[in-house]
């Protein structure tokens, strides 16, 4: 079976809108934000519309639903990613799923595992978004622990050869991407999360480019701890993921404190209820969570295999064409070896912002910048980048029109 | 007169007016203090063994009717029963407790308790219902382990 | 001019359902959460139909559409509460709001004006919601500061009689609610916020419980920071304010770190942005917060001190039907003097779980418990209380069911 | 040919492909190095003052043809004039970028920097036609204070 994305792309309203002087939108900046098929707008929508109310905090019949539904949608994330129930933690994003971690890390008493001090070491990557860097300088100017990383290669891959001393006896923490939003490289896990194990570090994966866009198992994935956001995923925003092995989510220690996340409070003190809750501070972003669970019914349906195909097949075609254009520069791997469907390249001399402006004007969404990877994007020697991210409702006629774009732009700033 | 005659059954009212076992003794080989964060309601329940029985369960606490009479049906259950058959009985609560209210609990093991059924079709009041059997658990683990 | 609750709860869609034997839904858990009238709901939608992108993240129609959408919400909000629109910061809700403060408080460094040390306090009020405390206890716990709370008397009111050595020099923070969520009780704050700003001390307003109710002006309240949710001001879930004075915000050091707040990053370090992006870490929570500025554009319509003046005179009409009931004992004040519509009581023996399961099978919605202020119910001597909290789409009819549900579940328990 | 000409007016990018000034001279009284912190646009910027005229401004830097382009407008249009002139200038310039779309600019005052009223029109924009103007004023600022 394979996905037809016109029929697809008939599910996501916004897909048909136009742009500008009514050209036909042509969206591919999914790595910044998806979009949202109707049933997900829905479902949010239906939960204010019918049973709305405080989960877990009262005992009339739409807590009792509102409870429900919260419930039933932790239930669906836990079964996309392999997980148990009570592993699955709500949060307001990947941003805040990774502050979490950090934060809570170092909230860690000394003889708590997660405890961190000077001598120790945290590793992350040149690839990293700011999203998964920031909170680790952090963790590490608090802690006195310091911070490596591996670099990147010129064909924008990791650089393992010195995983070994990367990775040693001082590493507690390993916290990596899967898939680089901006060079769309996938990186290998199983030598990385056998190594942190084997020097009792934790392997925290940032899911934001790969959960959308593959089947992720953090069972058979063997890792730690994960982090996403819903709104790449076409669920709503104001919802992401925080996953943790129930293990270590025992001795975590709690990050927001607050309503619900307690077990007995008094003036001076207080105790914590067991995960998921205890990581769950606040009346819950209930409608987003719902929504979210709605999203991940709407993948399971198209099928995460045939999304997954969808995307490498359309990558290939746009690796292929891009190459043809005289001047542009491919940052990121040239083949579908280990790569998802984020493609991010230079023109000659135009600048992304031009280039991405132009494409604009002919309806053709894409991202220019440095996509919140700054260090990375100064390591490959360009001020900027334009790429291109893919997802299930794309076609191949948007690739041809992006093509067709880049070159027009070339005539129009030449 | 109506559904909510399901959750508050007569046995129920009964136990809860007439509290059985609700005071503490004295002697016990573990006692524990459990909460329910989301109500604050309280339990201390104290458990005696006698090798592999239980010898003797009291409790002290405040809740709801629905925590109340569990616990109060707990004690006149398990009192005098043997460790496996306390295990028996819990495990077949738990699972009515479960059930949605698809099922009426067996009367031959439950015997009071299957006046809780009808909790098992407000989810928010099962936790009121596992109060004491939770406590009950914790206590006689740690009575056990003593021994 | 006046506001007619019978027109404004069809704008509701929910409160026209029924609930458990086809009951007609009695909503008085606003406290807890509110409802959401169409307008919210579609603001939402809406954004996700037409406008959906990555706001302040790319140079595309959508992404200015979806920039243009966020900030227009913030205007609103600024608005609304008469502050300046850089000083309006979305968080995720009122909890993350004041973790925030806590937490930034907590990442100053020796010599920034937010540092605290031994020596230092904090003081906070034994009616706090635990979202105003456990943060606080947090805080104190990881500085060395010391925790203090002014007490709360039998009439349920703030014990100022010691607030010269409550509030002394050692204070760096008053952290208070504005109105409390179980006793219904407004401080006073003009006399604790001038004797914050004598010692130096910057004042923390929880403003959940006031801000959907009734006019709150930061600048004529004088006070520095402001906390509250969207979820409880008819406005979506997943969304919360936190507010600071722009002077303030500037030397507040970041909470959530990651994407979009930053103005540069290397591998080692990183530098923040102003406010409010320096607090606004990742992809925003963009249709909660456009959702949130249909919800105050919609209580403007209608009119804070119409709604005000509404929930003054139904719970002037609960205080007098409900003291007529025996065995009904109201914690909290008798008197409409400053005080709002969150009403919280005890009946007999009848345990509050029990009473509220009996109001349920009703079709009335109250909330059973300690209401996440567990130090203040133990003070109160009681193990909980049942709460009703009314809104602007409540009714004197509601008033009167809930009045017969009580004396109905006396006879019944009785 | 289309709306994005109004963006892309030719004066633009002449100045793009010819940048005046683009070149540090080492004499200066302030530089300044500003980061346009969402695309990762740079400056530098140098400025030398004679008294309350501006002796000169050079700058490097990397950016869109917006940004540079702006930048080399600036250092045409205010070289030689007083700080007060230049304060005009700028404050016209400002106006013109926030006002969507809805104004051409004066000419007499902006000469070729009427070329970005487009720009006006693309919020995302605006910070890069601004990035040189910001760095300009910070650095004016602080030559004027060294004095
Ligand atoms: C007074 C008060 N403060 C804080 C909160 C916490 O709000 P939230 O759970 O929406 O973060 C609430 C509501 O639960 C409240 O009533
Ligand atoms: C790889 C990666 N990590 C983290 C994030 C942060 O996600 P968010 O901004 O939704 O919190 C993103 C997207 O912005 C991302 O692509």
């Amino acid at each position: 079976m394979s996905l037809n994305p016109y029929e697809i792309a008939k599910d996501f309203p916004i897909l048909s809108r136009t742009i500008r002087d009514g050209k036909k939108l042509v969206y591919l900046d999914s790595g910044a934000t998806s979009q949202k098929p109707n049933v997900v707008i829905e479902a949010e929508s239906n939960f204010y519309r019918m049973h709305n109310a405080a989960a877990h905090r009262g005992a009339h019949q739409l807590a009792e639903e509102a409870t429900d539904a919260l419930e039933n949608a932790r239930a669906i994330v836990a079964e996309f990613l392999n997980a148990e129930v009570d592993e699955v933690v709500f949060t307001k994003s990947a941003t805040e799923s990774l502050n979490l971690i950090s934060y809570a890390m170092g909230n860690a008493e000394p003889g708590n595992r997660f405890h961190l001090k000077a001598g120790d070491s945290i590793v992350v990557s040149e690839m990293e978004h700011h999203a998964n860097l920031i909170p680790w300088q952090q963790l590490a100017a608090r802690t006195g622990a310091t911070l490596k990383w591996f670099e990147v290669t010129a064909e924008g891959r990791l650089d393992l050869s010195s995983i070994d001393s990367m990775i040693d006896a001082t590493t507690k923490v390993v916290a990596l991407t899967h898939q680089s939003n901006v060079l769309g490289t996938i990186n290998p896990l199983t030598e990385i999360v056998k190594r942190a194990h084997n020097v009792g570090a934790v392997v925290v994966l940032d899911a934001c480019q790969s959960v959308p866009h593959m089947k992720v198992d953090v069972k058979s994935l063997g890792i730690d701890f994960l982090a996403f956001s819903g709104h790449k995923t076409v669920g709503p925003t104001g919802v992401g993921i925080f996953w943790g092995r129930a293990e270590l989510l025992k001795d975590l220690p709690p990050f927001l404190t607050g309503g619900s996340m307690i077990e007995n409070v008094t003036m001076t003190s207080a105790t914590w209820a067991g995960a998921p809750r205890k990581f769950e501070a606040g009346v819950p972003n209930m409608a987003q969570a719902v929504g979210l669970g709605a999203a991940f019914t709407y993948l399971n349906k198209v099928g995460m295999e045939n999304i997954h195909a969808h995307e490498v097949s359309l990558t290939a075609l746009l690796l292929n064409e891009i190459q043809d254009i005289p001047e542009v520069k491919i940052v990121g791997p040239l083949d579908m070896n280990l790569r998802g469907g984020t493609v991010s390249f230079t023109v000659g001399e135009i600048h992304p912002h031009d280039l991405g402006q132009y494409l604009d004007s002919q309806g053709i969404a894409v991202r220019t910048g440095h996509h919140c990877a700054w260090p990375l994007t100064r390591k490959l020697g360009v001020p900027a980048t334009t790429r291109a991210s893919l997802y299930l409702y794309n076609t191949p006629e948007e690739i041809h029109a992006l093509v067709s774009g880049i070159r027009d732009a070339q005539k129009y700033f030449g | 007169m109506m559904q909510l005659d399901n959750l508050y059954q007569e046995v129920i009212l009964d136990h809860y007016k007439n509290p059985q076992n609700k005071k503490l003794v004295l002697e016990y080989d573990a006692q524990v203090h459990h909460i329910n964060p989301s109500c604050g309601d309280e339990i201390t329940l104290n458990v005696s063994l006698d090798g592999q029985s239980i010898r003797n369960i009291s409790w002290d606490g405040v809740g709801c009717s629905i925590s109340q009479a569990s616990v109060s049906i707990l004690t006149d259950l398990l009192i005098g029963k043997t460790m496996e058959q306390a295990q028996e009985i819990s495990d077949s609560f738990m699972h009515l407790m479960q059930s949605k209210g698809t099922e009426k609990g067996d009367e031959n093991v439950l015997e009071d308790a299957v006046a809780l059924a009808g909790v098992s079709q407000y989810p928010a009041r099962i936790k009121c219902a596992l109060l004491g059997w939770m406590a009950f658990k914790d206590a006689s683990v740690q009575a056990l382990a003593k021994k």
